[in-house]
């Protein structure tokens, strides 16, 4: 349709990182995803912090569920495997890949609905188990692909497209997180990329479980409305046309240094995205979560490096796996042959 | 009534066949205890004694689903021709558990004998003239080696184990060695334990005219064989065919799957420690080190999952990633894997799921088996979704099938399912020893090295295939031109997100075609003709044992039958030449609703009005008569 | 090539069957645009307003999974004998889409015709001279109309619906009707939208000889009927039911079930506020209500469960507590219910389950059609466990089958499964008017009251059972005397856990006996007979309109086949009967492995060398040629 | 056995309640759990509980997965319906029976196993959705069904019977709760039933999702060792017999008013139970968080009640839902009947 123009992803850029490589070695093809998606603004951000991050595209291995956001890894990393499984199992099957390999940066693409809702079990036992990855929430309070249910991360009160409440109070993968003992905990915003490709280059370079949790709006389905009034007037107006999907500008905005910023979001209402003080510390669990719960009761989504514990051993750090990955071991290293199996069985006679 | 009286007493009324007398090296012992009394290994030390007398013996649990005080059985069986099925007989009760004493009683064949503990069970109306009683104070006898009331629970277990032993002839010398093994290191237990032998033994042979008349004579039928449950042997086939990670969520009767798993890697896969050539700076792995010894590595994974759906996400995980991986669950656990397994299916990535089944439908009955998930297991997930099945029949197929199902999920590049059930896994089995060629490379499929690539001018998924349907893989990692997109949604031949028909396809066609390329590395069926027969009979799994006896006995009866055991599924041809070869075929299987029956006039294009049916599920291992009446009903005698 | 056009193009070449020169009511018109440009509506408004004249029409959505640039189609199909299915042909092709527009093109049968978008589509190598081409300005036309760029794209559907219009002789009085019952209350939208659809009409009408002389005539063919998708169906359906309570997790296609089913609820089922008699002091409910009026209460209460196994554990623990419950799913959730499904069965819980198939393995093909989970749902969940299934074939079946259901799980306290797909689920069809008889009372099925406990001795949970195998259950909180344990573990007919063999079986020989006594309660298959045909062809579900046409087509030349569409399962006598009567029967389905096939072997003792098979499933609804060559083929004809 | 005996678990009590209903009233029949078991004290306290509640039996609902836990719904309340349903679904299964019928209690027990392993999502998105209901944990560190395996409350670093390490870091339900907005969360221990009574009370009234963790002794596979070393120094006398099951007496202690007291375990190792401090106050979120971080870090188990918000509307007061039970109501109130489908089907023509 030449009234629905995409934008390709990256900007077009020369410069070559260490491994002499440009950002185009970085990118995938054209995304399937509405135009302004936050998903896709997120992508960019990815590349640029995996450019930046100087990884050798083919050394990554990019997994994901079932969601928009979980299409993503289509759409960057060409030369790098990806995984795209089912929905609300990444986990799982990235915890089985580094169990394989634990040689490889695995980097999981999730949404709020694949993550938290379906997922969540999953999600909590891949944070206790430390497993090296990056985990990253493509966080937009809806089910995109399915066309708009709220999912766990929605505000309670929001107005669906369909002009249901929301009824259940939203989770916070933040919180959820640290009390769970999670090693790394970051918040950015897919509008930001300068606030957010920082934290992402963190995340990659994290010896654990990294969780990042990105609000990446969802321009067709957004749900955001603050107050159930404001959003109730628009809709007199609405064209009531279901499968309408009108190309959107990305939502974009800088989250200050100091302060909070308000964006307003494409179905009305917004969100409150505040920077980290500056003698904030992430390496004490206790005022991070003091932090965390004084902000969830104002309102307010606190953005940056929120949490972090480099002591912590990773899966394979803590049982001792080999240090050549399992899966790169020659059969007569696994198979004790003929004469130990005769020995073996002397314990069966 | 007790479960185990009630499947003697409750089984419906059929002619009985004419009972053979037991003898030397032919009968059957039954020994009743509590659970949570320590008398698996008291149990467990007879049945290797009779086994390292040479004569074939099995032993089967009967277990509740407890952990203390709860009935429990054990069904000792010893043949010298090597029959190792339940019979439904009991010649010798040892009645332990006085909550039982009666029906325990009651179930002793006419001629048998009861062996009590004079201790515990003072006052009974003996009801039955037909059957001997022998008293020993066992407890009472065990009070002077030991003052732990833990430990005395536990003697007097091996103080039972005496005294059969004399009534049963089972040479003391024998069981003495076995006690001083299990001892090795810790003299004080191998001494109260071996006292506690004599003790039970002297008291028996000094009372009772040992032995009996039916007893254990040494012999030479157990040359070249071990006991062991199939559990184990899965385990060590696991070890021996490479695999590095496993997943799984413990769940009866498959979790010691997995414990010896465990315990083998522990043995044989932890190595010195070494540095490797680091991708991305490995860094001082070891510094949480907490299970594997200073200086050490394991070269295995195995993780704890959170439920079933994680276990096998983590295998699909694993072998796409290049490594041998497997699960060990039970139907409720396959039952939460369904969507996983279809996954792989689709998107072509090697697993292995050992399937130990159990009593369905639901929780069923955890520790009584069944071969009720074949449906399931054949069909699991939405969609057209089929997977390669093994059934072993005994612990040494275990072994042999784990590694063939790695071969077969590599070589295939789909889900292996390999369908043991509670009576082989949990039950010790006299098989013949487990072999080994150190000339075995394990098949890992058509996966592309960096070389490989190179030569390529690109790299697609899912084609070119080969005359087997498989394309070539490649690992995540190796080769920038070696990536390609996994995924569960629709795809052509590339590889590539596809919604076109055609395409689609192209590629569920191949899958098809794959699957039925695979049978020819699947273990064909086991086939015996007994000259000319019109009736065969068909079977799977650990029914095998009572079925093969049973066709034994019915051909001693005039009633000659055909045998053929399938191993795997999809069948090879010669189950339909076999189905085609006989006028009637009767399945015998143990589940309700016949479903390798099923399974073949599906996929064997077996003609239902001729394959008869003969279904035992309630819980117990098949017993012999249950599977000769079964067949003389079904042929109308 | 898109997936559309593959369809066409890439059908492997069969003899072509005899073209019918499209005509009056008789012709398909095809309308490309791209995902997420509002057609829908303007496609549905055609469609509409066909039928208002009188005239049987058909719309199939050809959908990528995507919201928003993909390519998308919607084949309309006039049929004024009431034909619905597709034929694989396309008379004028709306190409609205010019990233498809070569394709689409193409795809036009030679003689037909492409309207296009002059403004959007300036330059193209006219490349077939067989088709005629009409350009219409669209884009440019509606410019005048509105400013808003969304509204524009909307405009611009309804001015190619206008042009539409003129071509085919839809009567724009109708369409006008239409418009303005739907833009009710917004006169400002509605006059854009009327002006739009004019100007459509009109430049059409001025520059071409209007109407084609393929188009439409008013006629009687639609009186009595509605025009509607089976997912809104299968809602009033539960809603009239009275179904109070619905658990689900959001899965394309059966998302459309449980939005309207809120909706209806929202309208039908929101009752001024009362004060109840509060057993545990129900206190100050509403403090936190934010979903409904003041004032007023839902009588029902839908759950967006956090998965599918969630959903359909809300809907067994409901039903267990005496709600009517439902979920609905499609086959990757379906495949996350076997373990639930399993213990629903096995402690008899009745549970209803619409199952909207979509293209599998795995994640498949979402927004395609199939009927491939027919395995997974007769035999959901390991151990012996089966299902009581229904096959809609259009929305009335639908409404129909689900008060089935709800009365069919209720009388048999067990899951019943519906199975529905895409192509009832989502597209309009043209079906009788629904019916509904006030007289109607449901089938609770055998649920004591305070009543009836009272004059019982004592009340056990499985016996007796009455002559359809079916034991009383009770509610919680109804009476003490009603209590009993519900579990999914072993247990005898009073409810106890058991592990004897002869209890346990005693309770699953009923269960399997109730499935039998339960089929005479679902619906029977519908058979025709063609006057002493030797050849039978099945089928079920949505392929009925297209292997109903091709039966008609195949009689019409010279080959007489007698049909038969399977309804539920387990199967009728009437299927075995039918497959008896027929020296060969062809199974028509929409799978790749033949799953109604290997069910009719299995269950209905079909012999499976006189049952062929005919299978699509590339995922859209089968075509009348497919089912017509695919029979021929079988027939070796 | 003679030699294994139960003790029938509640004391006999003739005094009547208010619903004139004796203790014996509230029992049911025999535990077949092993002797000692910290559920069976357990039990006895939910009992003591129920009746001091004065509720009436047959309008209590009994719900549990599967586990030793799980099985003690069999052993009281005679007289109420009991589900004893599969692995890890009573939440779901809980929240459609409540759905379906508002007015009655509903009781679920749970393992540690069955709550926070298989069924971690759904234990997560029931506290989300306030079903009234309570939710008990009884929180034992193992599987003890299936023999000792580590659940995911077993400390970090402690050993197996079988001489394994728990390599993950354990997750506090506690904690756990509070990250997801939970109105009511208590923790007791089965062997100190006058502590554990009023708390059981206290959720049984609640008007929400009141989730309970009991400390729960399992005495034959405990793993609660505080020490690998003294662990590993009792092994060597082990027995090495897996089916030996010995009778054990049940745990106890009492939880001291003031500081904490360490509770010895079967198994080996001890388990430092505190109670709260005099000032503690249950209802504030933050400071509630901050005082479970703090303990947690330290080693403790504080118990007592935690963390109580009344103020949240339930499952069906936030949706409205009719006040007469939904499986109550006529199907005529149901039914919209003939007229209204054809008046419907207008905007299908
Ligand atoms: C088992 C299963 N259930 C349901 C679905 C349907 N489904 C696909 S994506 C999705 C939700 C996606 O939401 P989210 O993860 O937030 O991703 P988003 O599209 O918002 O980026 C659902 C419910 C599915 N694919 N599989
Ligand atoms: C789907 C499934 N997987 C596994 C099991 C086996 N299983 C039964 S109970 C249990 C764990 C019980 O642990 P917990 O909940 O802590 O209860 P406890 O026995 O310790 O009281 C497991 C894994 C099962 N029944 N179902
Ligand atoms: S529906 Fe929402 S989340 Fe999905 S692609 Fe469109 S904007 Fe993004
Ligand atoms: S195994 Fe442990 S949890 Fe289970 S009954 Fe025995 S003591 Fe209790
Ligand atoms: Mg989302
Ligand atoms: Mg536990």
């Amino acid at each position: 349709m030449p009234s629905i123009t995409k934008p390709l992803i990256p900007a077009v850029r020369r410069e070559r990182n260490a491994l002499g490589l440009t950002i185009r070695d970085y990118e995938g093809p054209m995304s399937t995803l509405c135009a302004g998606c936050g998903h896709d603004s997120t992508t960019a951000a990815l590349v640029q912090a995996l450019w930046q991050s100087n990884l050798e595209p083919h050394r990554v291995v990019k997994l994901s569920g079932i969601g928009c956001s979980s299409k993503t890894p289509t759409y960057f990393l060409r030369s790098a495997h990806g995984f795209n499984s089912v929905h609300g199992r990444m986990a799982p099957i990235a915890t089985g890949a580094n169990a394989a390999n634990r040689d490889l940066l695995y980097l999981g693409i999730s949404g709020d609905g694949d993550a938290l809702s379906i997922g969540l079990g999953h999600l909590c036992h891949a944070v206790r188990r430390n497993v090296r990855m990056v985990y990253l929430i493509e966080n937009n309070g809806v089910y995109g692909l399915t066309k708009g249910q709220f999912s766990p991360t929605a505000d309670l009160g929001s107005l669906s497209h369909r002009g249901e409440h929301n009824l259940v109070p939203p989770i916070d993968p933040m919180l959820l997180g640290l009390s769970l003992g999670a090693t790394f905990l970051a918040r950015g915003f897919s509008g930001d990329k300068a606030h957010l490709v920082p934290i992402l280059e963190a995340a990659l370079a994290h010896r654990g479980f990294a969780l990042v949790d990105v609000i990446s709006p969802c321009v067709q389905f957004n749900n955001h409305a603050a107050s159930t009034k404001s959003y109730a007037a628009t809709r007199a107006h609405e064209l009531h046309v279901t499968d309408l999907a009108v190309p959107h500008a990305p939502v974009t905005a800088t989250i200050p240094t100091e302060g909070a910023v308000d964006v307003p979001m494409p179905g009305g209402g917004s969100v409150r995205l505040r920077a980290l003080p500056a003698d904030y510390d992430p390496t004490d669990r206790r005022s991070v979560s003091a932090f965390l719960h004084e902000h969830a009761g104002r309102g307010e989504v606190p953005t940056g490096l929120l949490f972090l514990d480099e002591s912590v051993p990773d899966m394979h750090e803590r049982s001792g796996s080999s240090r050549v990955p399992l899966n790169q071991l020659a059969f007569d290293e696994l198979c004790p042959g003929a004469d130990a199996l005769d020995a073996l069985q002397a314990a069966y006679r | 009534m007790s479960a185990w009286a009630a499947s003697i007493d409750e089984r419906p009324a059929a002619p009985a066949p004419p009972e053979r007398a037991p003898g030397v090296n032919d009968f059957s012992c039954t020994i009743a205890t509590a659970n949570g009394t320590g008398s698996a290994s008291a149990n467990a030390l007879l049945v290797r004694a009779v086994f390292r007398m040479g004569v074939p013996v099995s032993g089967k649990n009967l277990l509740p689903s407890n952990i203390q005080g709860m009935p429990t059985w054990y069904e000792i069986r010893v043949n010298g021709d090597g029959h190792t099925a339940r019979t439904g007989r009991c010649h010798l009760m040892a009645a332990m558990n006085a909550q039982t004493f009666p029906q325990d009683v009651a179930a002793v064949a006419p001629g048998g004998y009861v062996l009590y503990d004079a201790t515990a069970v003072p006052s009974y109306r003996w009801e039955r003239d037909d059957v001997g009683f022998l008293g020993v104070p066992l407890s009472l006898l065990v009070g002077e080696v030991s003052e732990d009331p833990r430990q005395r629970v536990l003697l007097r277990n091996v103080a039972y184990v005496g005294a059969l032993s004399a009534l049963l002839a089972v040479d003391p010398t024998v069981v003495a060695a076995a006690l001083s093994e299990r001892f090795a290191g810790r003299p004080e237990l191998e001494q109260a334990n071996q006292r506690a032998f004599e003790l039970g033994f002297d008291h028996a042979e000094s009372r009772v005219d040992c032995p009996l008349p039916f007893h254990v004579a040494p012999a030479h039928g157990t040359a070249g064989a071990v006991l062991m449950d199939g559990n184990t042997s899965t385990a060590i086939g696991c070890l021996y065919a490479g695999a590095t990670v496993a997943a799984w969520y413990p769940i009866t009767p498959s979790t010691s799957v997995m414990d010896r798993f465990g315990e083998l890697c522990a043995r044989y896969r932890r190595v010195p420690d070494v540095q490797p050539a680091d991708a991305l700076g490995g860094g001082p792995a070891g510094a949480g080190d907490l299970d594997t010894p200073a200086g050490q590595r394991d070269n295995y994974l195995i993780v704890q999952a959170e439920d079933e759906l994680a276990a096998i996400g983590m295998v699909v995980g694993a072998n796409w990633n290049g490594a041998r991986a497997f699960t060990a669950t039970s139907g409720p656990g396959l039952s939460l894997m369904g969507e996983l397994l279809g996954l792989a299916y689709y998107a072509e990535i090697p697993a292995v799921v050992f399937d130990v089944q159990r009593s369905g439908p639901s929780t069923g009955m955890p520790t009584r088996t069944q071969q009720a998930d074949l449906l399931e297991a054949a069909y699991a997930s939405h969609g057209d979704t089929k997977h390669l099945l093994l059934f072993p029949a005994d612990p040494k197929e275990c072994f042999d099938f784990a590694v063939v199902a790695f071969d077969a999920a590599e070589r295939f590049q789909t889900p292996v399912l390999v369908l043991s059930d509670f009576d082989i896994g949990m039950n010790d089995w006299v098989v013949p020893r487990l072999q080994w060629d150190d000339r075995f490379q394990p098949d890992r499929g058509r996966v592309l090295s960096r070389g490989d690539l190179a030569s390529m001018e690109r790299y697609f998924r899912y084609a070119p295939w080969d005359d087997e349907h498989v394309a070539a893989r490649t690992l995540p990692g190796v080769d920038p031109k070696g990536a390609y997109f996994t995924r569960g949604s629709g795809h052509d031949s590339l590889g590539d997100y596809t919604e076109a028909p055609q395409r689609y396809q192209e590629v569920v066609d191949r899958l098809a075609a794959k699957h039925a390329a695979a049978t020819g590395h699947l273990p064909e069926p086991l086939v015996e003709h007994h000259g000319g027969a019109r009736v065969g009979v068909i079977t799977l799994g650990s029914a095998d044992a009572a079925v093969r006896e049973a066709v034994e006995e019915l051909a001693g009866r005039g009633v000659p039958v055909d045998y053929l055991r399938v191993r795997s599924f999809p069948f090879h041809a010669a189950v339909a030449d076999f189905l085609r070869a006989h006028d009637r075929c009767i399945v015998v299987e143990q589940n309700r609703d016949g479903q390798l029956r099923s399974l073949l006039v599906a996929e064997a294009a077996a003609a239902p009005d001729r394959l008869g049916s003969v279904r035992c599920y309630g819980g117990l291992p098949v017993t012999v008569p249950d599977v000769v009446d079964g067949i003389l009903l079904e042929l109308g005698r």
